[in-house]
């Protein structure tokens, strides 16, 4: 198989490229897939002791994603009635040494697997890999497996989470058929790194490529709410014929909705929300944003538990995981969302309030 | 006339000249309270950039502007105010931010998950800002802890709760009169502005002219001395805590309203944003001299510099790199003329 | 009507800063307080101020006793100090100086500042030869005008009893002749005045008896008139006359 | 013998005792320095911290898990290392995270992007943490400006600059030098751990028996009297954060091996580890107090409360409020024996 | 030898603190300063000891012309200074503080803390009644003992000029004699010392001349041997005889 020279360049490869590279991958996501979403199966397998599992997240605190992560996978190890045992870590999402750290902490105890979610990918590669030498690991949130550590004793078991790319996909082409094609788009920024590359510069590129939209704009927001709020308004005010903010998190299209409700904008600009947690879709039953890429959210923690389980059971594991990602819209019903997050957040639940 | 009486009779008249002054410049108060603040720093960077954006970038004077560097000048005034006592009296409060957050999740669970009365709920949150607030105040003064830990620490307790009760989860959707607090406009002016200048005006007749400003002031200034003279420098230390909590809670109230919504992350560029908007102001950071004015003036300056150097059309990172420049430029006008006064 | 200290003791980690100490001050007399320095003299002031808690003794001020828990409380029972260190704040005006914790208000808690000023400036013009207007900042007074201001606001509000920590080390000699006329003006309006001075001198024009404190007991108690420099001397070198 | 004669020679006695002690208690500096810093309080939390994981978590011991925590400590010790010099001036620096990223930003760039040789990549790195500390250190004695706010906006420049140029992109893939500096072991001992302790012995001798340390606590102490007394004030305070740049920058590059990475984002919270460790340690935060042992005690404790926060298995959220409960009680074991002292 | 002040004046804002200022102090002599509060003895002291910059004027230090920039500048020229607020630092050990900025050092620059603390000991014990362990930290001591701890310091490193800005203020009696008498003791070794004080007693027993400044202006200098006490007391209170 050869790997293509920009995921050589890049360091990690993206899906399709992969799915391109081995189709044979593609095949086994889609069957996998097919399994999470199904209802849980009873293991039959008896275990001798529960599994721990070390869960590391990039800090808990900038949407409920992770929050239902966690309530998923724990709730679908019990409907299988695998036994287990999670224990937490956290970290700020500018805490990469303290993460390195924690994989040592790792390191030096008994877990069976570990959930590591990356502060920055490219950052974290190198304790990835440490980590997946000694402990199947799994990497979550991101779905680029690194292209040197393919086939190698350091690769993760595998990479489950959502293509953020594909959910810029999924707005670009939302905002191009809502547009026509035609007028300008300002950007407010997340904060800087992968994701925030795959969400904002990848639908900008996207737009720009595909289309007559203009990115006039950029707000360095940082992922904050009040800064949003700011930035979001400076940018309407210079840019007062504008089309659409695009909001690159759940805060920050909070922050930006606001500056648009006060200013009584809210009918010529769109705003985007970018998740799809439960807010963000009532704020598009309410008539506030447009559009989301709206996550299959507890598909993502079923996979994980899925993915321990059937590793754990000597079951092949794909290489990547990802959970479906589309965009949805102010032109569905309230019902038709419904049904959408009845089954989005089957373990998780009602969060929100 | 002899030199010797005209030496003592200079002295006499001296005396009768400081005490013989009458009228109003004699009885009033000074305009900025019992200590001297320089205040042409903060102004004079204002009017600059005025005229800057008035040449660069017209839209910067649209009223749809003005009212958005309105509202977060006034979250930031808000705050303001009761960093500027805590300052004043020689103290810092770093956990503004998740005291906001806290008292936000409060508010919002008593109305949403337990269903009380709006105006209960507002008071729960009230009265949670107050106890994050007494809880700083009394580890500072009982167990003479330096602020600057104490609330560098419980900032993350405080913001551990709110996420520990309300998860990842978001609280939506509140009563008309929240949403109207954070975002509605009478006459034309944001409530949030209406609220901010109306305390504002209070903190400042307080801070200046009443005992309790003047008693807070050689609270910070010289601690011993106001102990001496029989002052509870105890009560007022955790008084300001206290006060701040509860301005914190308003704050976080009003945040509510704007976003129409609650979020356990979330107020952390708030907090210096806050500081900084203080110190422009001309407060003193070691305490005893301080200025509700002036902070009024240092939180429009810093919400017009976010707002100016997008209108400006600077790049995302260099955006920063501007803010920065300008609080830098606007303290070092400020503390030139401070050294020139004290030297 | 009397202070009546008795049996005060007072130490500072392994340092016995005072022990043992009594002494009594009618109303309407001036008591100087001798002693070596690190004497403890300051520290014996401080306790009878309410400022520092003693470790034994106890204080009767007007046949009531007393534990003093702050300053303020032995402001209430009519005691009132002026530190060695003045305890001014820098940046606040001497006006503000002298009203601190005594502010003159409206009923409202508001200052009046007018009045407080006229009164500031009445007082400190009856003790400085060279007025001063008191709306400066303290901090940028002289030695001794700040010593002015630190005496205008122990002498202005009617203390029972007033303790003078070297109410005149940093004074010019007219300003000391002042302060010292003041002082003895006091004590006959009936005042009970402690006085700690480091100036024979100063005690011998205004002080009615001496204490001598040496290292941190009590050498001796004199009446002015039945005693002599040297016996004072001694007292304060050897602890003995 | 007679009263008197007594009473002269105790006095005689005790001036030949005070003077006539030898010995190496006459001649050794007290092992502190100049200043008293009350370090039982760390220790003490060490040791309770200890017993209690040896008891609920006996894993906590496990080789592994101490070089973590080591590891942990390393950053924050050296970091803390610079920020003790600096408080202990009476200063502050709130820009350390901005600094160490731009300069391991510089360093990479230098490396990367213009291909120079590994050592001359590294003085660009320390040199860039040098600059930044001299603009910090510039404005703050020759503008006279606070240092809270110079440093609080020079972080925004200083991080805005870094952004600039890397973006949100990554460097990675550094030479093996680095990454052996960053991760490597000496006899199972990590580089970290070895080039932080070093400094910190090295850091302790200048400053609790050097002419500079002495002098550095003066000019915290009491500047007035410093300078009076010939010592450069501006000198030294220029000196603190010109050094506090450099160590930042010798952390980034130790950063940069531990990850084999460079990001413009992060190193933000480092910050308030760093000061909490200060100030856990006893360092006094207004200035003239301060100590070297005492920061690596308190860095020892915060990597190991969050540590063992992890390993006690609180949940995630739960984890910010224990760490906080637990920095919050080792300040006020230490703030009750320090007032006791002062009474 | 001899330092030479001519011309000096010094404002701040409106105040002028002090005008139109010659003076001269001649090696091994003791010149008394002398004036009313705020008649700017401070700052004509702040001035000489390069603490201060002067508004005009010249300095000149034994035929030589100084602007001092700052007091290192001003100590290099020979000239040290007991500042009125003693300028300790309190958190360090009288050792510390009477050394700073002079450390004995080996050539490394690491302290012989032995050797400091042995020297500073033998200071301190030459001046006080009641010695004090050199290792207490400075805020801990008392009025008297931190001006005995300053004065060590000024007196220790042999400078050719000394400025004593009120020495005496808070000492004890016997330590004023032991203190007046290490003053005339160091002008009879060729030291020129500029000695402010408010206390005529002392003034009289060890200066040679005295220098009166009234308002900021210099009201007289007199040889003491050639004054009364009467026109001294004139001279500061009017400003002329
Ligand atoms: N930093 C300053 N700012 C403003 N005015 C000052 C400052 N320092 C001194 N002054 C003023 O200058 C004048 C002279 O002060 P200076 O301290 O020299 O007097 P002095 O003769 O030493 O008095 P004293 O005997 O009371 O110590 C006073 O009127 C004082 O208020
Ligand atoms: N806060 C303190 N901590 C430790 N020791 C102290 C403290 N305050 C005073 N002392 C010690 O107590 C003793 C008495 O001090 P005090 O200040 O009462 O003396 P004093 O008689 O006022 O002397 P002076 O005439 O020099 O002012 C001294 O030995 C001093 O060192
Ligand atoms: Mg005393
Ligand atoms: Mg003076």
């Amino acid at each position: 198989q050869t790997v293509p020279d920009a995921a050589k360049e890049r360091g990690y490869l993206l899906l399709p490229e992969l799915h391109e590279m081995l189709p044979a991958e593609r095949d086994a996501m889609t069957a996998f897939m097919g399994k999470v979403q199904a209802a849980a199966v009873t293991s039959e397998k008896t275990y001798d002791k529960p599994l721990k599992v070390a869960l590391m997240f990039p800090s808990l605190e900038t949407s409920d994603a992770w929050a239902r992560l966690n309530l998923s996978i724990r709730a679908r190890m019990e409907e299988m009635g695998v036994p287990f045992e999670i224990v937490e870590y956290m970290v700020k999402p500018d805490e990469h040494d303290r993460q390195g750290a924690q994989v040592e902490q790792i390191l030096a105890s008994d877990f069976d697997y570990v959930v590591i979610g990356p502060t920055e990918y490219q950052v974290q590669k190198s304790n990835i890999a440490r980590l997946s030498a000694e402990v199947p690991t799994l990497v979550m949130n991101v779905v680029n497996p690194f292209v040197d550590l393919l086939g190698t004793a350091n690769q993760p078991i595998t990479h489950v989470g959502f293509d953020h790319t594909i959910g810029a996909e999924e707005l670009c082409r939302w905002t191009i058929a809502e547009t026509g094609g035609e007028g300008k788009i300002a950007l407010l920024r997340y904060i800087p790194g992968l994701i925030d590359s795959q969400r904002s510069d990848h639908f900008a590129k996207c737009v720009e490529d595909n289309s007559n939209l203009q990115i006039v704009d950029h707000f360095e927001a940082n992922g904050d709410r009040e800064l949003s709020f700011s930035g979001a308004n400076a940018l309407l005010s210079r840019h007062p014929d504008i089309k659409m903010l695009h909001a690159a998190s759940t805060a920050i299209a909070l922050g930006a909705l606001a500056a648009a409700t006060e200013r009584g904008v809210l009918d010529d600009v769109i705003i985007n929300g970018w998740g799809g947690g439960a807010d963000e879709l009532k704020s598009i039953m309410d008539g506030g944003l447009k559009v989301t890429a709206f996550r299959v959210n507890d598909d993502w923690g079923t996979a994980v538990a899925e993915a321990i389980r059937a590793h754990a059971e000597g079951q092949p594991v794909p290489v990547v995981l990802a959970a479906t990602i589309k965009a949805l819209d102010y032109r569905l019903t309230p019902e038709q969302i419904t049904t959408e997050t009845d089954y989005a957040f089957r373990y998780s639940g009602k969060l929100d309030r | 006339m002899t030199p010797a009486t005209d030496n003592m009779s200079s002295a006499d008249e001296r005396r009768a000249a400081l005490l013989g002054e009458t009228g109003w410049r004699a009885t009033m108060p000074p305009l900025l309270g019992p200590t001297q603040v320089p205040l042409a720093a903060p102004i004079a960077m204002l009017a600059i950039i005025a005229v800057g954006m008035a040449l660069a970038a017209p839209n910067f004077f649209a009223v749809g502007n003005l009212r958005a560097i309105a509202l977060d000048a006034s979250l930031i005034m808000l705050l303001g105010i009761g960093m500027t006592a805590v300052i004043t009296a020689r103290g810092i409060d770093l956990s503004i931010g998740a005291i906001l957050t806290l008292s936000s999740v409060a508010f919002a669970a008593a109305l949403k998950d337990f269903g009380l009365p709006l105006w209960v709920s507002i008071f729960v949150g009230l009265t949670v800002g107050a106890l994050c607030g007494l809880f700083n105040g009394l580890l500072i003064t009982r167990l003479r802890m330096p602020d600057f830990i104490v609330t560098l620490s419980s900032e993350l307790v405080f913001r551990g709760l709110a996420l520990v009760y309300a998860g990842g989860g978001v609280f939506f959707g509140f009563p008309e009169v929240i949403t109207f607090l954070g975002r509605g406009r009478v006459m034309g002016v944001p409530m949030p502005l209406i609220i901010a200048l109306t305390l504002v005006v209070v903190a400042h007749c307080i801070f200046a002219y009443h005992r309790v400003g003047m008693r807070l002031h050689a609270v910070g200034g010289n601690p011993t001395a106001a102990k001496r003279l029989g002052i509870s420098v105890t009560g007022y230390r955790v008084g300001v805590y206290v006060f701040m909590g509860i301005i914190a809670a308003i704050g976080g109230i009003i945040l509510t309203g704007r976003l129409d919504a609650v979020v356990a992350s979330g107020a952390v560029t708030i907090l210096l944003n806050t500081v900084a908007a203080v110190i422009v102001g001309g407060t003193h950071l070691f305490g005893g001299r301080g200025s509700i004015i002036g902070t009024l003036l240092g939180a429009w300056l810093l919400a017009t510099i976010t707002n100016a150097v997008v209108m400006l059309g600077f790049e995302a990172f260099w955006q920063h790199v501007a803010a920065g420049a300008v609080i830098l430029i606007t303290i070092a006008l400020y503390s030139r003329r401070n050294t020139r006064a004290e030297e | 009507m009397s202070v009546v200290l008795s049996g005060i003791a007072k130490s500072y980690g392994a340092v016995k800063a005072i022990e043992d100490i009594d002494l009594t001050v009618e109303a309407g007399e001036v008591v100087g307080v001798l002693g070596d320095n690190g004497a403890g003299k300051s520290t014996l002031m401080k306790i009878l101020a309410g400022a520092t808690a003693p470790d034994a003794g106890t204080i009767m001020v007007d046949g009531e006793t007393y534990n003093f828990a702050n300053s303020s409380a032995a402001r209430d029972a009519g005691i009132a100090m002026l530190y060695q260190d003045l305890a001014l704040c820098d940046d606040m005006s001497v006006v503000h100086n002298i009203f601190l914790g005594r502010e003159i208000t409206n009923r409202f808690g508001f200052l009046r500042y007018g009045a407080m000023r006229k009164r500031a400036q009445e007082i400190v013009n009856s003790f400085s030869v060279r007025p001063f207007d008191v709306r400066t900042p303290s901090g940028h007074l002289s030695g001794g005008q700040r010593q002015v201001s630190a005496l205008a606001r122990t002498t202005a509000f009617g203390s029972r009893y007033i303790i003078l920590d070297e109410p005149t080390s940093a004074l010019s000699p007219s300003a000391r002749d002042e302060v010292l006329a003041i002082v003895r003006d006091l004590a006959d309006q009936g005042i009970g005045i402690i006085m700690v001075s480091h100036d024979l001198g100063h005690v011998r024009k205004v002080c009615d008896r001496v204490a001598i404190l040496h290292l941190g007991r009590m050498a001796g108690i004199r009446n002015m008139a039945e005693t002599s420099q040297d016996e004072i001397i001694s007292l304060i070198v050897q602890g003995h006359a």
